[in-house]
């Protein structure tokens, strides 16, 4: 089956892409900085293609996700500073409890659209930043130290498995299902497709996902902050899936690379750094407003490439 | 066999009686137009009947069994397809894409088979593909199904609809204006396709149609609406030969136009 | 009165008008007849400014109005009836009306203009204060067709004015047409409902796939055995 | 990383770099760039005076846009690839509190101007000492007692309403040291509010304090709110003396605030800007030259803060970012713009306090409390 | 008279929220577009009229003039230059340059001048009027009533002037609009003006009344405006300026109750709570889309 060789060959070359990294980690010759440098991309990736599944894929405008990156971030920094449990479950808790907030905003959906759920979604993540604190126990305002757990293995498996997870979802009939309430509700519905359950498990999955973002992100960066995920944070993410091309996939994932780049060649520059970040972006959507990728994929580009040389 | 009845559905908007007191029925097999003066409330008793509206009073059956209330996509489920008058395409996706989406009505592959890829997701997404193509090629909209749905010509968007609809394995099929923006000869094609579709599915089906040419051709009976009450209701002749559909629909020169 | 002369437009890549060139004389009713996307709106909106077209002239009484903007175009004195009516729903009918006179200053002739479309639709006169989304369709149709006469217009352009509409207004609004045209208006028409348009209009021209295939009298067009097969339902 | 690498790197050039890790945008940048003002005006003096031990300061600048997470990767970025033997930073405790184990990993020694709270230098946990942190302000519970002491002796005040700003670790640091000593030394704390940074409408929670009829009202949290709070408050005749720590110290205060509605206001700090010591004076003059501004408290601390640095590697005659280390630890009778330091066991400064007292919009200095 | 005093409180708070919302509801209504630097606007109007009251030692009503003449210049040159382009793309590629645009006025108001705040000039000195128990300032019945005057100046522009039908007509249909012979641009143009100008009263009005201004400030105000617009039902006039209202009125009751802490929560909860009761929001038309 063709199929399954292609299977065999991507699982291959995803093995070797982790190893040679992995390899060149640990004889030293990626140093902290470059390492630094991966696990961020690494995470905002992770954030980018989770909510491209919510806005791209199912066409549910949400500007409140720092709000899952903030649930996993605490649940998994509860776990592992405060109970001394193991990294491993608590990246799964992080998931699991940011998947179960995304089924509680995933309800409102069900009656606001458009800009009505925007606001419901920033409230959301306002709400849960808000609450952090006023929550003691996690240290209020001053938030938590974190042990540095993230590293290469755990930050790659992540990221594949994400990718691979969404990316089968979305070419499913359950990811064309996804498709149809992002064009028109009303016509999917007609067609069949239970908008409840589809709106409230696009918000689960990529919720899901946003939460482990959030425990990668919490054994990362040493403290977890509510003042970290405020909106300016959504917003940020939301600008990586527009700037990667609305439904994009690939997109996501290049947009993630280039804007975590750009952002730390920028460090170099303090007094103009927001300005010339401001500037990118405005150019970047004038001249392509449809997005790097518009909603193509980098597969689409390689078939066609190959279809003109064949 | 009764395929659909409705019994003193009625729907208001705010003070607005758009429907009232309506009993309409469909037979088995049975091709029914509904027609009547813009605004009269045809289209809304599409969407009550598939569920985007609630009706306000009475009652509606499929098969015998009450389906008022009930969400669209579940209506459905149990074989309700319709076209819409405004055409509602998945305007972005690609022309088989909008018809793969009501395929899955059919399906029963869960969402950890198609992210595992378990064998039971390959033959399911095999299947539904042979079988949109198949019903692509019917419509004749095959050699144009990797185009997106929104850089079709009206006409074939119109088409596309019905493809649509039909992939969902409707028992019961609703047309709210087919044939609109259609030219005669076009129209003509249309009525013929309608037919065959009827034949080969063994489908019931209720049109609203203004072009009366296509309606008094193919319906068996017609139902005439005029300010959402039911004035009219028999076999084409008598309907229209009826002075009260005359006076409120089809007017006084009606007759050679449809000569 | 308007020549159009080898039309070119694109839509990205799609080659939406090919070399079209037509007259409409004063005082005439011109109709244009063709299949679903033949290319017939993009003529329309070609001519008011709505789509630039990449090559060609187009010319009302004399003058060049190929790169104008549409609403200079609207000044100039050509109204646009466009495809789905596109009514004002929120502005009531009386707005709606006077929207159609934005252009001009004179308040007394645009008060005469008002009669005048009253007179055409007494219908609109009944329903001054209503919004106008709330209008049935045929009301909509005659309320697109008064704001576009309310711009005093030489030249109006029909799109598909009787799409969607029962049967008895299909027949008012051409009747409707008819007059507007004994009031000195030069109308170009277009409509899938090929027997009444051929029947107002003096002139007709056939578009197949963006190309002007056929033209003559109405009277001609009617007798052409490729029309009747193609538009007439044979 | 190993320790020595930094200095050599720096040595041959004859530089020595040091890293600011300040918070240049975001929602506390006005923080953050006038600590690196202050900053880089003290490297400037110094420079023009020749250097430390013949090295020029070298300022290797970064933003870290008021986000934790981008203090970790600048503090990153400052230790493995610029390679500075000293960081400076950050203005706030939880971005400075991102660079406590990166501090230890690179062993680079990061010293933050004005991050009050007590973890910083110390682990929660455990008790121990941050090797390579330290700090040039004094500790959130030093200014919370001395103010209680103040309120209770001074003021006599027996009754006292807390107003915090509880968006800040700083501010609920004071709060709570303040209500500790104030309730142990007899008082009673009648009323607890608090807001958040950015607000801008307090009437609506004066006006419960009002209710409340407190003897005194303390009000840690930064000028930009507190200036708005005292406004509001005497605008609403409560006239109650009002207090706060080092976060009121800025001239704006006195503008937003009014000058009327100060008086009977008092607040804890490490310096006064109207203080007639002539190392103060100089400085006030120098920011003022260079920036046509007031300095405010961040100002001074970003400039001691340097300093601080500058001594140390004086001390430890040599650039090597572990030697600085060990130099800062024994840093003794240090004359500063904010006052004589010492450094203590923990890495905290020792200094006395001063007590500030608004009279017509200008700050009088009523009094010293020595820790 | 507590109560009394909160309803004052929060209805100055609530007049500041709705001069935002409106600029965002017209733009809105007309566009399509959440133009989300709108508070930046606001922020330079605070700070132009800041520089008349202060270096140009202008009066009060001509500095507030003065805002609100160079914002609407400004509103009009961020639309020419960053959204016209976008017009016909997908509005949330419109939102994410609206973002890069208030980044943009931010930083260079940062980099121009610094990020330290600025304190307003009292100009009304400690006036106060004493009303059953409550205290009001004079400069909060300015506020007040400019608020009106401007919001009634608005509405009577928007139904019975030339350029507000042409506003009505752009805002439904665009291209039908200039088959009237409405230009498009300009009446975009003007609208971003007239939202611009009030936005730059707001901010003047806003330094005066809470006297603290800052280039961060308009973050806060231009969020909570956009959810009051939202919350009125968002391209509804009378919408914003209730929607502003209530929410104004909202936070200040939350933190009389005791609540400041988690005021924002509060406030989001009640919102989300109208919203799912009113989808469409306060004013918002509740026509379900015709199918
Ligand atoms: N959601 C709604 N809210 C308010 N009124 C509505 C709604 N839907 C339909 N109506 C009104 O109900 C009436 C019937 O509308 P409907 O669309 O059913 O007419 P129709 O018979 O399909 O007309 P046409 O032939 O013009 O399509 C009209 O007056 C319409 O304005
Ligand atoms: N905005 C557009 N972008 C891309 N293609 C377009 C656009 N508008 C029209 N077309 C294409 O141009 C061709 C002509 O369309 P047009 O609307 O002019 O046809 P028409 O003759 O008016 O058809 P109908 O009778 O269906 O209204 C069609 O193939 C259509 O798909
Ligand atoms: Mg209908
Ligand atoms: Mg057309």
């Amino acid at each position: 089956m063709v199929n399954r060789r292609k299977a065999l060959i991507t699982g291959l070359l995803l093995l070797i892409g982790y190893a040679v990294v992995q390899l060149m980690l640990s004889m030293g010759l990626i140093d902290p900085f470059y390492e630094n440098m991966l696990m961020n991309i690494g995470i905002n990736i992770m954030l980018a293609v989770s909510l491209h599944l919510i806005i791209g894929v199912t066409g549910q405008f949400s500007i409140g996700h720092a709000g899952f990156l903030a649930v996993g971030a605490y649940v998994s920094a509860v776990l592992t500073t405060k109970l001394d449990q193991p990294f491993l479950p608590a990246i799964l808790a992080a998931g699991v409890a940011a998947a179960l907030f995304g089924i509680l905003v995933g309800v409102p959906t069900l009656r606001l659209r458009g800009d009505y759920l925007a606001i419901a979604t920033l409230g959301f993540g306002e709400i849960v930043r808000i609450t952090l604190y006023n929550i003691d126990y996690v240290g209020g305002a001053a938030g938590m130290q974190v042990r540095h757990l993230t590293n290469w293995t755990y930050l790659y498996i992540a990221v594949i498995v994400m990718i691979i997870v969404i990316a089968n979802l979305t070419n499913s009939a359950h990811g064309r299902a996804l498709l149809a309430i992002r064009e028109d509700e009303v016509a999917a519905e007609a067609m069949g497709v239970n908008t409840t359950y589809y709106k409230v498990l696009a918000f689960a999955v990529g919720a899901f996902f946003a939460g482990i973002a959030g425990a990668m992100y919490a054994h990362q960066f040493y403290v977890i902050q509510p003042v970290a995920f405020g909106f300016l944070k959504s917003f940020e993410i939301l600008v990586i899936v527009v700037l990667g091309g609305i439904g994009s996939l690939s997109g996501a994932i290049l947009a993630a690379t280039l804007l975590s780049l750009v952002n730390i060649y920028l460090q170099a520059f303090p007094e103009t750094r927001m300005i010339l970040y401001s500037l990118v972006l405005i150019l970047v959507m004038l001249y392509r407003p449809q997005g790097l990728m518009g909603n193509r994929e980098i597969t689409d580009l390689l078939k066609r490439r190959l279809g003109k040389e064949a | 066999m009764r395929v659909l009845e409705t019994r003193g559905l009625g729907i208001r908007f705010g003070g607005l009686r758009a429907v009232q007191e309506l009993d309409l029925f469909l037979d088995q097999g049975e091709l029914v137009a509904l027609i009547g003066p813009n605004g009269a409330g045809k289209t809304t008793v599409f969407n009550m009947l598939t569920g985007v509206y609630k009706p306000t009073e009475g009652e509606i059956r499929f098969f015998g069994e009450r389906i008022d209330g009930m969400s669209p996509y579940a209506l459905t489920r149990k074989g309700i397809a319709r076209t819409f008058q405004n055409i509602r395409l998945f305007q972005q996706l690609s022309v088989l894409d909008n018809v793969r989406i009501a395929h899955q009505v059919n399906t029963h592959h869960t969402f950890i088979d198609s992210i595992l890829r378990l064998p039971r997701f390959g033959r399911e997404e095999r299947r539904m593909l042979e079988e949109s193509r198949a019903l692509l090629e019917t419509m004749g909209l095959l050699a144009v199904a990797d185009e997106a749905a929104r850089n079709l010509s009206y006409g074939q968007q119109r088409r596309l609809e019905i493809a649509r609809a039909l992939a969902t394995h409707p028992k019961l099929l609703l047309l709210d204006e087919p044939a609109a923006g259609m030219n005669p000869r076009e129209t003509h094609e249309l009525m013929e396709m309608i037919e065959r579709v009827r034949k080969t599915f063994g489908m019931t089906i209720l049109l609203i149609e203004h072009d009366m040419s296509l309606v008094m051709n193919i319906s068996e009976r017609i139902y005439v609406l005029d300010h959402g009450v039911l004035i009219a209701h028999g076999g084409p002749e008598d309907v229209r030969k009826n002075p009260r559909v005359i006076e409120a629909y089809l007017g006084e020169a009606a007759e050679d136009a449809l000569a | 009165m308007l020549s159009l002369e080898s039309i070119d437009v694109f839509y990205g890549k799609i080659h939406a008008l090919k070399e079209v060139s037509l007259i409409v004389d004063e005082g005439e009713i011109v109709t244009l007849i063709g299949a679903n996307g033949a290319g017939k709106t993009s003529l329309l909106r070609t001519i008011s400014g709505l789509v630039r077209a990449k090559n060609g002239v187009i010319r009302f009484r004399g003058e060049d109005i190929t790169r104008r903007r549409a609403e200079e175009i609207v000044a100039m004195g050509i109204s646009h009836v466009p495809e789905g009516r596109r009514i004002f729903a929120n502005l009531t009918v009386k707005e709606n009306l006077e929207m159609g006179a934005f252009l001009r200053k004179e308040k007394a002739g645009v008060q005469e203009d008002l009669e005048r479309v009253f007179a055409l639709f007494p219908r609109l006169k009944e329903r001054l204060r209503q919004a106008a989304g709330t209008l049935s369709g045929g009301e909509q149709q005659m309320l697109a067709i008064g704001r576009a006469l309310m711009a005093r217009p030489k030249l109006l352009l029909l799109d598909e004015p009787s799409m969607g509409l029962a049967p008895v207004l299909v027949q008012t609004i051409f009747s409707i047409i008819r007059e507007i045209n004994e009031q000195k208006t030069t109308i170009l028409l277009i409509e899938q409902n090929a027997h009444m348009a051929l029947s107002v209009a003096h002139r007709a021209y056939v578009i197949e796939t963006g190309r002007i295939v056929l033209s003559g009298t109405s009277e001609e067009l009617r007798q052409s055995e490729k029309v009747r097969a193609a538009y007439l339902g044979g | 990383g190993t320790g020595g690498g930094g200095g050599t790197a720096s040595n041959g050039k004859g530089e020595v770099k040091i890293g600011l890790n300040l918070e240049l945008s975001g929602n506390v940048a006005s923080y953050g760039t006038s600590a690196a003002n202050g900053a880089e005006l003290a490297a400037e003096e110094i420079n023009n005076a020749g250097g430390v031990n013949g090295l020029t300061i070298k300022i290797v600048k970064q933003d870290n846009r008021s986000d934790n997470s981008e203090s970790a990767n600048v503090a990153v970025r400052l230790m493995t690839q610029d390679k500075v033997s000293a960081i400076i930073g950050a203005a706030t405790s939880g971005n400075t509190k991102a660079m406590i184990q990166l501090s230890e990993e690179n062993k680079i020694p990061v010293v933050s101007p004005t991050a009050t709270a007590d973890s910083v230098t110390v682990d929660e946990k455990t008790g121990k000492v941050n090797e390579y942190m330290f700090r040039a302000c004094f500790i959130d519970p030093f200014q919370g007692k001395v103010a209680a002491q103040f309120a209770l002796g001074e003021l006599g005040a027996k009754t006292a309403a807390v107003y915090t700003d509880t968006s800040s670790d700083y501010a609920k640091g004071l709060a709570a040291s303040f209500k500790k000593a104030f309730t142990e030394g007899g008082g009673k704390i009648v009323q607890e509010e608090s807001y958040v940074q950015g607000d801008k409408e307090f009437r609506s929670t004066l006006t419960r304090i009002k209710g409340a009829n407190p003897d005194f009202i303390y009000v840690p949290g930064y000028y930009e709110e507190v200036g708005l709070i005292i406004k509001q408050a005497r605008e609403m005749d409560i006239q109650a003396p009002m207090m706060g720590g080092d976060g009121w110290d800025s001239p704006k205060l006195v503008e937003l605030a009014g000058k009327t509605n100060l008086n009977n206001t008092f607040f804890t700090n490490h310096y006064s800007s109207q203080d007639p010591d002539p190392q103060v004076q100089k400085f006030v003059k120098a920011y003022k030259d260079k920036y046509g501004s007031d300095p405010d408290g961040f100002a001074a601390l970003g400039y001691d803060a340097m300093y601080l640095i500058a001594d140390a590697i004086k001390r430890a005659g040599s650039s090597d970012p572990v030697k600085i280390h060990d130099a800062l630890a024994q840093t003794k009778d240090l004359q500063l713009a904010t006052g004589k330091i010492s450094i203590d066991e923990y890495h905290n400064p020792v200094k006395s306090a001063a007590i500030i007292e608004f009279k017509d919009g200008e700050q009088t200095f009523r009094t010293k409390i020595n820790p | 008279m507590d109560w009394l005093q909160q309803l004052l409180n929060g209805i100055s708070l609530g007049s500041i929220y709705a001069l935002i919302a409106l600029g965002y509801t017209m733009v809105y209504g007309i566009v399509k577009l959440i133009n989300f630097a709108h508070g930046d606007v606001f922020m330079l109007g605070a700070f132009i009229g800041f520089y008349g009251l202060t270096a140009l030692h202008l009066g009060f009503i001509p500095s507030i003039l003065l805002a609100m003449a160079i914002t609407s210049i400004i509103g009009v040159l961020i639309e020419r230059v960053a959204y016209r382009r976008l017009r016909n793309s997908p509005r949330i590629a419109a939102l994410t340059t609206a973002i890069g645009v208030s980044l943009f006025i931010e930083y260079t108001t940062i980099y121009i001048r610094g990020p330290q705040p600025e304190a307003y000039p009292d100009l009304f000195g400690n006036d106060k009027l004493h009303i059953l128990g409550a205290t009001i300032r004079a400069d909060a019945l300015i506020i007040l009533l400019i608020s009106i005057v401007l919001m009634l100046l608005l509405q009577w522009i928007v139904h019975y002037t030339k350029i507000g039908k042409a506003m009505r007509a752009v805002s439904y249909d665009a291209e039908a609009a200039r088959l009237m012979g409405i230009s498009v641009d300009r009446t975009i143009s003007w609208t971003f003006a007239l939202g611009s100008a009030l936005a730059g009263a707001a901010g003047v009005i806003f330094g005066l009344y809470y006297t603290k201004i800052e280039p961060l400030m308009g973050l806060i105000p231009g969020l909570k405006a956009f959810i009051a617009a939202v919350l009125g039902g968002i391209g509804s006039i009378p919408g914003a300026m209730i929607g502003g209202l209530v929410l104004g009125l909202v936070e200040t009751w939350v933190s009389a109750l005791g609540f400041s802490l988690v005021r924002d929560a509060v406030a989001f909860v009640i919102l989300i709570l109208i919203l799912l009761f009113m989808p469409q929001g306060l004013f918002g038309k509740n026509v379900r889309e015709k199918v």
